[in-house]
């Protein structure tokens, strides 16, 4: 059977050349990198060669990159690290209604401890409005964490435009108001320059650019002072300690690197591709509509809510015949409320409809898709004709 | 993660769809889930010769209908009474713990039907 | 130029076998094993077997292991996820005075927020006395963490007999009493049985016995509470949120396999190589005397003081003739103390003599253990020459 | 980690040892560090005609020390005495930041050998 995978937003394909650039570390330079014999000067030098090649991706200094375990915990460690770090300042933090769960979460363990928190809403376009920053932001602020695109619905956020407000009030005296994006989805999509989005810290991970899973980055800005979370060993200057897993920071820097070379080719692919699916999809299947802002997304995303059945009966159909996509809104311990992200654009609680995401990625071809719109009407159609839910006209547009 | 029974059940539902002459017709819902079932029978002579089933719902809810809905087929109501959410689990192999209830759903939805069968037919 | 790679309980290279293991889950199996179809369900079942070997390895159940970033971040889970899930019934811990970083840090840190700390002394043989830690016993206590094998002299605690301690005093009703041991430097040395132990938790990395950096797992025995210290999605049962490393999982469930079908061959020839590399460096080499237990101790590890010269000028001329070994009297942003451990099994803090740590693996053979034996000598004895502090007879003896 | 010129001097360290015929001796301890280095003069004419030391300490402090014993040889006492630590450090391409006081270290001992040069030989 023809196998199609389009959930390139949960994990990617590791490249072969990022393999490559991996294997050495495992069986030849196998090296502790706090080790000052040559096998562990290998290692280091290895690590330094990837905190190069991610900065350069990110336009930052090699020194204000932190290697660890993945997104999750960049998010962890950008967010608590800066609370522990300045709550002595404020205790007020800002967010979106739809983050990560990585962000969401370690926002609501600082709100069990005291932290006051705003989530902003995000509206049916999936997108921030300034405004609402502008009036969320207090003297006791110390952070905004706004992803830079959603992993489900693939909206880019006005991260620059936040940068330029909280420099404004950084400029009028308030020191310790710092900006963090989770960048995770956008990454290798859309250019992304910490300069010019003006955060103080970013996250990112391997596994969503073709890199391995496990690994990840926190950028910090030079003089950002940031609480570890990890307590041990002094790697990663004092912010992260771990004996480092070289062969997954070679891996890291090698996707890093061919993500900054290659983004603009990759970008138009995916948009091509994203875009066509989607206009067959519209034209193929009535009472279907597309989730998020059109515009503001990133390239590689489709989202789309089809009337009358269950998401997840038709990401399980679709499996069976070979692709693989999401769902958001999948019915786990007993309840298919759609996914706080879907929720947070304005999607009723009920169950009147299933998401799907489809998530390309550089390497889906023009077959695969057409694969997928030969495949997809009937399945929707069949779960359609057993719903009760199914209105009259549309069981007869199936025939 | 689902059993292949119940895969196959997804990918080709048995006796799917409203039944027009059915004489009774029960329904069931899960209010923290949402998901809907209707079931419909046919009964003659004491028995139920025919049973069908709409279904909005995960997979499990679809494929538990489906197998149901053959599961009864020769019944009599008071036999098909007796049949408990185990049942339908144990004829689809198996099922995800948190997915049980789809079970229990396609159960009530055929206690639902049993229950509104004319009292003439039973 | 001959290598000699003597410094395995720093890291180990990765078996080829173990590589094989990986390499599927970087460029076929690449889903995420959060995900429902077919690419998600082959990672998240490489997740289970891999756990089902771990808990084989450990005569634990599948259940009961936590896969996450490595043994610094278990010891993290382990120390802090008890501290805040049991702080209610009592803020005492206990621990030694020669543990691991990861373990030391944790314990500060949670001393910094106020809990009470006990450091067991570690005598001049390098093993924690049983009287002590029942004299530290106190009704508020709710951690004891010990480590198994010592990293720097490789002493094995007495791990199931502070086991019994512990199930007494829970016998008695104190029920919120924990026992952690850091297993790092054990696992694959010594038969490691967490029932045999009788801990509730136990912390081990791949990366010491042939498997890749960057993964590690605690067991948690069945029935234990901890608090998790990485928030966001819900993976390993709620107990380490970030997208499972699939690859580096896969590894160390091989590793662990293999560590556990071979170790008793393994054990055999490291003990042997490290007596004969021992009995020669004492029979050639004057002024040289031994750390730690010469028993109670595992296989691979020898830990040397050599009188009259520091330890990195030792370490780095060795490593100029390929040899890799580490020291643990580096001087270091200017001071040259011995390690927390030298200290601990009572060197002086004066800088009279260096320390060297041989740690073989499974890979290491006569031939370049007779390389070190041939070599050793003379490097010595060069250091030895410029040194101000060499005594006359040395000298001579030298000549 | 550590340049070539410091590897080549840790591995073959030029003018070690105790000088018998020494006119002068200096000696510098670091105390937080514990590394201690004698350094010995012979002057001959005005001039520093031979040198050598004994070190204890890590590589940098011994490849200071060596490598300062040959940049002195041929200077008057008062030329040695402009030497800089960073002479010494740039003489050794370049150390990690943390190992810079071993340099400071070889200088303290210079300048405490040339203190004790008796007073008719400067
Ligand atoms: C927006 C976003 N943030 C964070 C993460 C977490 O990263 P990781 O999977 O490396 O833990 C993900 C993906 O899982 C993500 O999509
Ligand atoms: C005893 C001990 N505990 C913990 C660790 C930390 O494990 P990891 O290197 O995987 O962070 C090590 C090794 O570095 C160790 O030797």
């Amino acid at each position: 059977m023809r196998r199609v995978y389009l959930d390139n937003s949960a994990s990617t394909r590791v490249d072969d050349e990022v393999v490559e650039a991996m294997l050495p570390y495992f069986t030849e330079q196998y090296g502790n990198a706090s080790s000052t014999h040559q096998w562990g000067q290998h290692a280091k030098q290895a690590i330094e060669d990837a905190r190069a090649q991610v900065a350069r991706l990110l336009n930052a200094q090699p020194t204000e990159i932190v290697f660890l375990s993945g997104g999750t915990e960049s998010d962890n460690l950008a967010i608590k690290g800066i609370a522990a770090a300045h709550c002595s300042r404020g205790r007020h933090i800002i967010t979106s209604a739809f983050e990560h769960p990585a962000v969401l979460a370690s926002c609501d363990q600082l709100e069990a401890q005291g932290f006051t928190l705003t989530r902003l809403p995000v509206y049916r376009e999936g997108i921030v409005r300034l405004k609402d920053v502008r009036a969320a932001l207090t003297d006791e602020t110390i952070l905004v964490t706004v992803m830079l695109a959603n992993n489900e619905i693939g909206t880019i956020q006005p991260i620059a435009e936040i940068g330029a407000l909280v420099a404004e009030r950084r400029a009028a005296g308030q020191r310790h108001l710092h900006l963090h994006t989770d960048a995770v989805q956008a990454v290798g999509k859309i250019p992304v320059d910490v300069k010019q989005l003006g955060v103080d810290l970013l996250t990112f991970t391997a596994h969503k650019i073709h890199g391995p899973k496990g690994v990840g980055a926190l950028y910090v800005r030079r003089g950002v002072r940031i609480t570890s979370q990890m307590h041990g060993g002094r790697h990663e200057r004092d912010r992260r300690a771990g004996t480092e897993s070289v062969p997954l920071i070679a891996g890291i820097g090698k996707a890093a690197e061919l993500a900054r070379v290659h983004m603009d080719e990759r970008a138009v692919h995916m948009r091509q591709l994203r875009d066509y699916l989607e206009a067959q999809i519209i034209e193929r299947i009535p009472d279907v509509s597309r989730n998020g802002d059109a515009e503001q997304r990133v390239p590689g995303v489709a989202n789309f809510n089809f009337d009358f059945v269950e998401g997840e009966g038709l990401q399980i159909s679709l499996d069976l015949k070979g692709i693989a996509v999401s769902t958001g809104s999948a019915c786990s311990s007993g309840s298919t409320e759609p996914s706080h992200v879907l929720l947070a654009i304005g999607l009723p609680r009920d169950s009147g409809h299933g998401s799907l995401r489809f998530s390309l990625s550089k390497d889906t071809t023009r077959e695969e898709i057409d694969y997928v719109i030969e495949t997809l009407p009937a399945i929707v159609e069949k779960l359609r004709k057993i719903s009760p839910r199914t209105k009259k006209k549309t069981a007869e547009h199936a025939e | 993660m689902y059993s292949p029974t119940v895969l196959a059940h997804l990918d080709q539902p048995r006796n799917a769809g409203a039944m027009e002459d059915a004489v009774s017709r029960g329904e069931a819902t899960n209010p923290v889930c949402g998901d809907l079932l209707h079931l419909y029978l046919k009964i003659d002579a004491g028995r139920i010769v025919a049973a069908s089933f709409q279904a909005q719902g995960c997979p499990p809810t679809i494929a538990a209908a489906s197998v149901l809905t053959g599961m009864i087929e020769g019944l009599t109501p008071a036999q098909a009474r007796n049949l408990a959410p185990a049942d339908v689990t144990r004829a689809l192999e198996y099922l995800p713990r948190n997915k049980e209830h789809c079970c229990v759903l396609a159960i009530d939805a055929l206690r639902s039907a049993l229950a509104a069968i004319p009292i003439e037919m039973v």
